[in-house]
């Protein structure tokens, strides 16, 4: 079995959508929004974890590896949340441009 | 028992949080007996006294060779430091009880994260202590903190983003995620774009988590703006375990140190190195200028580690051994140097040197244990740093890599420049206005800086009996 | 090529396809709740692509607490900070025209250079031991992602103790 | 018996402590120095007197032992310099007692002494290298204790012997390392291989320099104008030519079997012959009674080198014999020159003339030991002069012609310096002079008396002092005695080397009265030499310096230290300004690039992960 004919046409959607989550990643200036394209990267990579998992015959390892990094995600995303909303209670705003006074 | 590391800090966090008043005194004391607990139960295991060790439990295999140990003994070490930190510098009651909840929980993470032998069970150990990172950065909910909490998750995310996609990959070439299993599959066609695609993937992460230039961007920040006891943890062994350690462990036991390897962890290490000590030249911020110091020394232990595939094999045995070494070491004085500046920050009411001087006379314990801490970062004999600097710069030129043996040597130079303007600012030179009524901080902050210096002093000193029994054989690969 | 696995494979990239739309739905989306709701779309689709692969107990997870509970994290999140002004949208809508025209551009050249790229075959290798009762799994040689699990909740827990709670 | 030979290294060194710390009572202090020069006559004669025998100390494991050797060599040298300090003490006595720094002299005096006997007797090169390196500390403070500004003088010279000094050192090293052992009777070496062979050129340096033979010679002239006159009398005449002589004749007989063919003993000869020939064209043409002797000092100094150099049996007999000879003589002559400066109040030989009869006992020690110098039979220079002259021939016509020549020269410098110092018009200014005090006269006297004996009665030193000091080397005992029996027994062997000599002095004779009858007096009476095409061009550069290697020393160093200054304060420019303001500059830009910005941190870290996987991909 070549592993890479097999995992070739999900790894370019994979591939693809973590584009798009970087991408946004860079050029947004909305902290919420930087927390979207993270979960958009992540969704890429889950997919890739069962992806592998299918490849390699390993489905229950994968969906075990899954389900702990949704556990992980969510946790993440709850703390990145909460530091956006007390950022904005000091600045007003969700511009993550105001978050440059640690510099040089 | 190895996994009680892990679960001593959990029941310790479950335990003091029942709805009874008084434990929440016991916090300091529990921390302190926990580190304790911990500092002897790694030292039982260095490679000096461990003949016959446990090495097969049911959660954690294979856990206790040297390095792990060597790492548990940091862990404690900083852990130690911070909770007296913390116990000095907490604001409140709550707020200080928080914190040391976290700090517990960062422990047990950490903990877990150097004994774990799987590439996903270590992912989720570093992201325990990570996460628990970010909220300690932000406790207080001041402005910096935040930045740099945000700066440190989104960062910190992305770099376990590309660790997942990694295991995912490797996932679906060997069905497995433990060390061995990967290795072993590696070995067969470690050349193969694919994998090494996912080695690159991991690596980079490492890079990003070690604050390795250019990967580094939220270091400083977070540093910087954490509050005093969670810079104490976080610089001093958090970034050490989850990116250097990992590092070191995953390049030496599971991607083997290639050629292409190396040639990256030099190249990165040479330019954290001296860019490190470059932007630490110029801060006027006391932690600000520690951070950028942290970026310079990790740059060092990286370089080390960039010789463990040499030819030579004594020189890769020496780069080894001097790699962790100087993670070991540079875990105590950059934990001295955080503990000290938060005494600073604590009697002076400011971390900027440019309103600082002349605290030496004041703060006479302060002074010196930095100056004594500031001297091992650069290098000066016969402290703790000296020798592992040594080993380092050695194993290079033994390597044949000359030039960047030569860059160690003038980096360390940049190294005592910036840290003997700290001092001149800090500590020495004329008292300040403003500064007249400077004390010495109370014994929360000295005592674990006399304990970190005695330890630099001691590993300094006691060298000819630890290269032989504790250094070389923590090469163990 | 069977004609079944054809069908599979179609059906599989039109899945993929949606997610992708999903995503730079999330992406580009101007109000923030809906490109929440875009992303918990993202996450429905993946769902329905883990079941076709196989991996129902993963995709219940990712239906239940990606679609469901980050979603509503992100919209109590969204609901707390006051919506930006007209200006600002204005101005960051301009900027968004400006920035993100690269962005297909981008997407064609990794595609491209992933589907045209020629890589040597790689075997897959069956290195560990095949354990297909997840219930096993997880109790046993994963036991300690879940003692992982309890610690990463308990720090969430006192991130949202330190992180939420009001300031008096 | 043993403990004698301490005792003739720490008595006088003692006592030369006690000196110092009565320096300020005058007369104390002489009689203090004048008991520890009796004290160490005595010590050297018993030494003298004993068997031969060693003393061994082990101290060090690296060479350095405590190995003193007595053997007829080494005794005689002890006594030789004993007699010379005490005579020089005493003639001190009178001389130094008007003068600031006496007791300084003494005290220095003596611990010469002590670190000549140490130097004589040492049987280990490092223990020798410690004694000689202290002879030359109280060279150098001897002549610094002089006039004011003698300094000068006393750093030349400082400079100039201590190069000399590293030069034996690095020898010492070689030989060391070579032989295995520090020990210099167990030294035996060859000169056929390269390294002992750069040992043997360093150490001789090292001794030839001691002695006082070019180029390390020209802080001789220098400290005869401004060091204390008996300072000249002691160091210069006598202690440095008997350990430098003393140290060559054991580095060419004892540690390198030295013969006659190889080319370092062409190399020693023609070291010989130069030094013969410069310094005496130099002494010639001086115009002051210390000075010129000073130039003879160095140039009878190429006698013994040209003697030891033959390697001939005759050769080395004859260059021993002339040091101790020339020991004697050159003293009694520096004494003159200081009665004369005592008394007429100067050197300057035009202020000088007719003192004769004013100190006729001056004048007739001053003929004796110039008659020595010249080499007039019966004297002991004449008897010395035919022994190098019959190892010279032996050895080369070309080497034997320079010797003559330089007795030719130095039988006219000393006709031109008796002539105008005690003959010819006496000026108003010195119609009062008076001879000197007896104090004065006697050492003259003695040393007179026994440059007279060693002529007349040859065969006595020969047989009691320098041939029993060469049993023990490389040359056999039996050897010598048979040579000294056929040769040097009474008169010399050869009738054509004494005719050859006796032309020469005619014809200096000859010289001297042209010279005077063009220039009408004495002083002039080498000017037709002086003045003649083509030598006084020579003249005028060597009065200039230009030959003098601690003058173009000291150019050569000045012009060092402008480069060095220049090149430091390129580096410091460096290093204070360029590197300080391209590591401020660098620092500005690393710290600029961290804006804060978080987007800019993410492009970082991924453009870094896209190189990361790159270089992995491309270099595998």
């Amino acid at each position: 079995m070549n592993l890479i004919t097999l995992i070739m046409p999900f790894g370019i959607f994979v591939a693809l959508l973590a584009v798009v989550g970087l991408f946004c990643l860079i050029v947004t200036r909305d902290m919420l929004r930087i927390l979207l394209a993270l979960e958009i990267v992540t969704k890429a990579v889950t997919l890739l974890l069962v992806v592998g998992g299918a490849v390699s015959g390993q489905m229950a390892l994968a969906q075990t590896l899954v389900i702990t990094l949704i556990v992980i995600e969510v946790v993440v995303i709850v703390v990145g949340a909460g530091i956006v909303i007390a950022v904005f209670k000091h600045t007003g705003t969700l511009d993550v441009r105001r978050l440059r006074n640690l510099k040089g | 028992m190895p996994s009680l590391l892990v679960i001593i800090p959990l029941l310790a966090v479950l335990l003091l949080n029942l709805p009874l008043n008084f434990l929440r005194r016991l916090a300091l004391p529990a921390a302190v007996l926990f580190a304790v607990y911990q500092a002897l139960f790694a030292m039982q295991l260095l490679p000096a006294s461990c003949t016959a060790c446990p090495t097969h439990e049911r959660w954690f295999v294979n856990v206790l060779d040297p390095l792990t140990s060597v790492l548990l003994l940091a862990i404690a070490v900083v852990a130690f430091a911070s909770v007296f930190v913390l116990h000095a510098t907490a604001s409140d009651e709550k707020h200080g009880f928080n914190a040391f909840n976290l700090i517990f929980l960062a422990v047990a993470g950490m903990n877990g994260l150097v004994m774990v032998r799987d590439l996903f069970s270590m992912y989720i150990f570093l992201e325990i202590a990570s996460v628990a990172s970010f909220i300690l950065i932000a406790a207080q909910r001041d402005m910096g903190g935040l930045e740099g909490a945000f700066k440190y998750l989104v960062m910190s995310a992305l770099a376990t983003m590309m660790m997942l996609a990694s295991i995912a990959l490797l996932l679906a070439y060997c069905g497995s995620t433990s060390f061995m299993v990967v290795a072993e599959a590696l070995h067969a066609h470690g050349s193969h774009g694919y994998l090494l695609t996912a080695v690159g993937l991991f690596l980079g992460g490492l890079l990003i988590k070690s604050g390795i230039m250019p990967f580094h961007g939220w270091l400083p920040d977070a540093y910087a703006a954490a509050p005093a006891a969670a810079s104490t943890l976080i610089a001093g062994i958090v970034t050490k375990t989850t990116g250097v350690y990992a590092l070191i462990r995953l390049v030496l036991h599971v991607f083997g140190p290639s050629v292409a390897v190396q040639q990256l962890l030099l190249i990165f290490g040479a330019i954290s190195v001296v860019a490190g000590a470059l932007a630490a030249l110029g801060q006027s911020d006391m932690k600000r200028m520690l951070a950028y110091s942290s970026i310079s020394q990790v740059g060092y232990i990286v370089m080390g580690l960039g010789v463990a595939g040499a030819a030579n094999k004594f020189a890769a045995e020496l780069g080894v051994a001097g790699a962790i070494f100087h993670l070991f070491n540079h875990a105590i004085f950059k934990t001295l140097l955080f503990v000290n500046a938060a005494a600073v920050e604590k009697q002076a009411g400011t971390r900027d040197m440019n309103q600082l001087g002349g605290l030496a006379q004041k703060m006479p314990i302060t002074g010196l244990t930095s100056l004594l801490a500031m001297f091992a970062t650069a290098g000066v004999p016969p402290l703790a740093g000296f020798w592992s600097k040594l080993l380092i710069i050695a194993a290079l030129w033994l390597a044949g890599y000359h030039g960047y043996a030569l860059l160690g040597i003038g980096a360390s130079l940049l190294t005592l420049a910036y840290f003997l303007s700290l001092q001149r600012r800090v500590f020495f030179g004329l008292l300040r206005a403003g500064c007249e009524n400077v004390r010495e901080a109370g014994w929360a902050l000295t005592v674990p800086s006399l304990v970190l210096a005695a330890i630099l002093l001691g590993v300094g000193v006691a060298l000819p009996w630890l290269i032989g029994s504790f250094l070389l054989p923590v090469k163990g690969f | 090529m069977d004609p079944n696995l054809k069908t599979e494979l179609l059906a599989n990239v039109i899945l993929m396809a949606a997610m992708l739309l999903g995503g730079l739905a999330t992406v580009m989306l101007r109000q923030l709740v809906k490109a929440a709701i875009a992303l918990a779309f993202t996450s429905v689709v993946l769902c329905i692509l883990m079941f076709k692969l196989a991996a129902p107990w993963a995709a219940v997870f990712e239906l239940s607490v990606c679609a469901g509970l980050i979603t509503v994290v992100f919209i109590s999140a969204i609901s707390l900070v006051k919506p930006a002004t007209e200006e600002e949208r204005a101005a960051h809508m301009r900027f968004k025209v400006r920035r993100y025209f690269l962005l297909p551009l981008v997407l064609l050249t990794v595609g491209c250079g992933l589907s045209y790229m020629t890589v040597r075959p790689l075997p897959v290798v069956a290195g560990a031991e095949l354990i297909t009762d997840m219930r096993i799994l997880l109790w046993g040689p994963r036991a300690l992602d879940l003692l992982g699990q309890i610690l990463v909740l308990l720090a969430g827990v006192w991130g949202v103790v330190v992180l939420f709670k009001e300031e008096k | 018996m043993t403990k004698l030979m301490y005792f003739a290294i720490l008595l006088p060194a003692v006592i030369s402590l006690l000196a110092l710390g009565t320096r300020k009572l005058g007369k104390v202090c002489a009689a203090t120095a004048l008991l520890g020069a009796v004290v160490n006559l005595v010590v050297a004669l018993k030494l003298f007197l004993a068997p031969a025998h060693a003393v061994h100390i082990p101290w060090t494991s690296w060479g350095l032992d405590f190995t003193l050797r007595l053997y007829p060599f080494s005794a005689f040298i002890v006594l030789a310099a004993a007699g010379f300090a005490l005579a020089i003490t005493l003639y001190s006595l009178p001389f130094m007692a008007k003068r600031e720094h006496s007791g300084l002299f003494y005290f220095q005096l003596l611990l010469s002494v002590a670190f000549a006997n140490g130097a004589a007797l040492a049987d280990n090169l490092i223990l020798l290298l410690f004694f000689w390196e202290g002879l030359l500390i109280t060279l150098y403070g001897l002549i610094a204790i002089g006039r004011p500004g003698a300094w000068k003088s006393a750093m030349k010279a400082l400079v100039l012997v201590g190069v000399s000094d590293v030069c034996m050192m690095f020898g010492i090293a070689l030989a060391g390392h070579y032989a295995g052992t520090m020990t210099i009777s167990k030294m035996h070496l060859v000169l056929t291989q390269t390294g002992p062979t750069l040992a043997f050129l360093f150490l001789i340096v090292g001794a030839t320099a001691k002695a006082g033979a070019l180029p390390f010679h020209s802080w001789i002239p220098d400290a005869a104008v401004d060091a204390p006159l008996p300072f000249m009398a002691l160091m210069p005449a006598a202690f440095e030519k008997l350990l430098g002589i003393y140290f060559l004749a054991r580095i060419t007989l004892d540690i390198f079997a030295l013969t006659p063919g190889s080319w370092c003993s062409t190399l020693l000869m023609t070291l010989g012959a130069i030094t013969i020939l410069v310094a005496v064209m130099m002494a010639l043409i001086q115009k002051d009674y210390k000075r010129l002797l000073a130039y003879h000092a160095i140039s009878q100094v190429g006698y013994m080198i040209l003697g030891i150099g033959t390697a001939v049996p005759a050769g080395i007999v004859g260059g021993l014999f002339h040091m101790i000879n020339h020991a004697m003589y050159k003293s009694g002559l520096f004494l003159t020159g200081g009665s004369v400066e005592r008394q007429a109040g100067t050197t300057d030989l035009n202020k000088l003339g007719g003192i004769a009869r004013l100190m006729p006992v001056t004048f007739i020690c001053f003929f004796v030991t110039a008659c020595s110098i010249s080499g007039v039979p019966p004297f002991n220079g004449f008897f010395s002069k035919e022994l190098i002259y019959d190892g010279a021939l032996e050895r080369g016509g070309i080497f034997y012609a320079a010797a003559l020549l330089g007795s030719f020269l130095t039988a006219a410098s000393f006709l031109k310096l008796g002539h105008s110092a005690y003959f010819g018009k006496l000026s108003e200014a010195n119609k009062g002079i008076k001879e000197a005090p007896w104090a004065m006269l006697l050492p003259m006297l003695t040393i007179a008396g026994f440059c007279i004996f060693f002529g007349v009665f040859n065969a006595v030193p020969l047989h009691k002092l320098i041939i029993p000091a060469l049993t023990g080397s490389s040359f056999g005992a039996a050897h010598v005695e048979e040579i000294a029996k056929t040769h040097l027994v009474g008169w010399p062997v050869s009738t054509l080397l004494v005719v050859g000599t006796l032309v020469v002095l005619a014809l200096a004779l000859l010289n001297h009265f042209i010279g005077v009858k063009r220039s009408g007096s004495g002083i002039g009476a080498a000017d037709h030499i002086h003045y003649a095409p083509g030598l006084h061009q020579a003249y005028d550069a060597a009065e200039k310096g230009w030959f003098d290697p601690y003058e173009i020393g000291l150019k050569l160093a000045r012009a060092l230290a402008a480069v060095t200054w220049g090149v430091d304060r390129f580096i410091n420019w460096v290093s204070d300004s360029l590197a300080v303001g391209l590591t401020a500059m660098f620092s500005y830009i690393v710290r600029a690039l961290h804006n804060g910005s978080l987007s800019v941190y993410i492009w970082w870290a991924l453009a870094g992960l896209v190189l990361v996987i790159v270089f992995l991909v491309k270099v595998n």
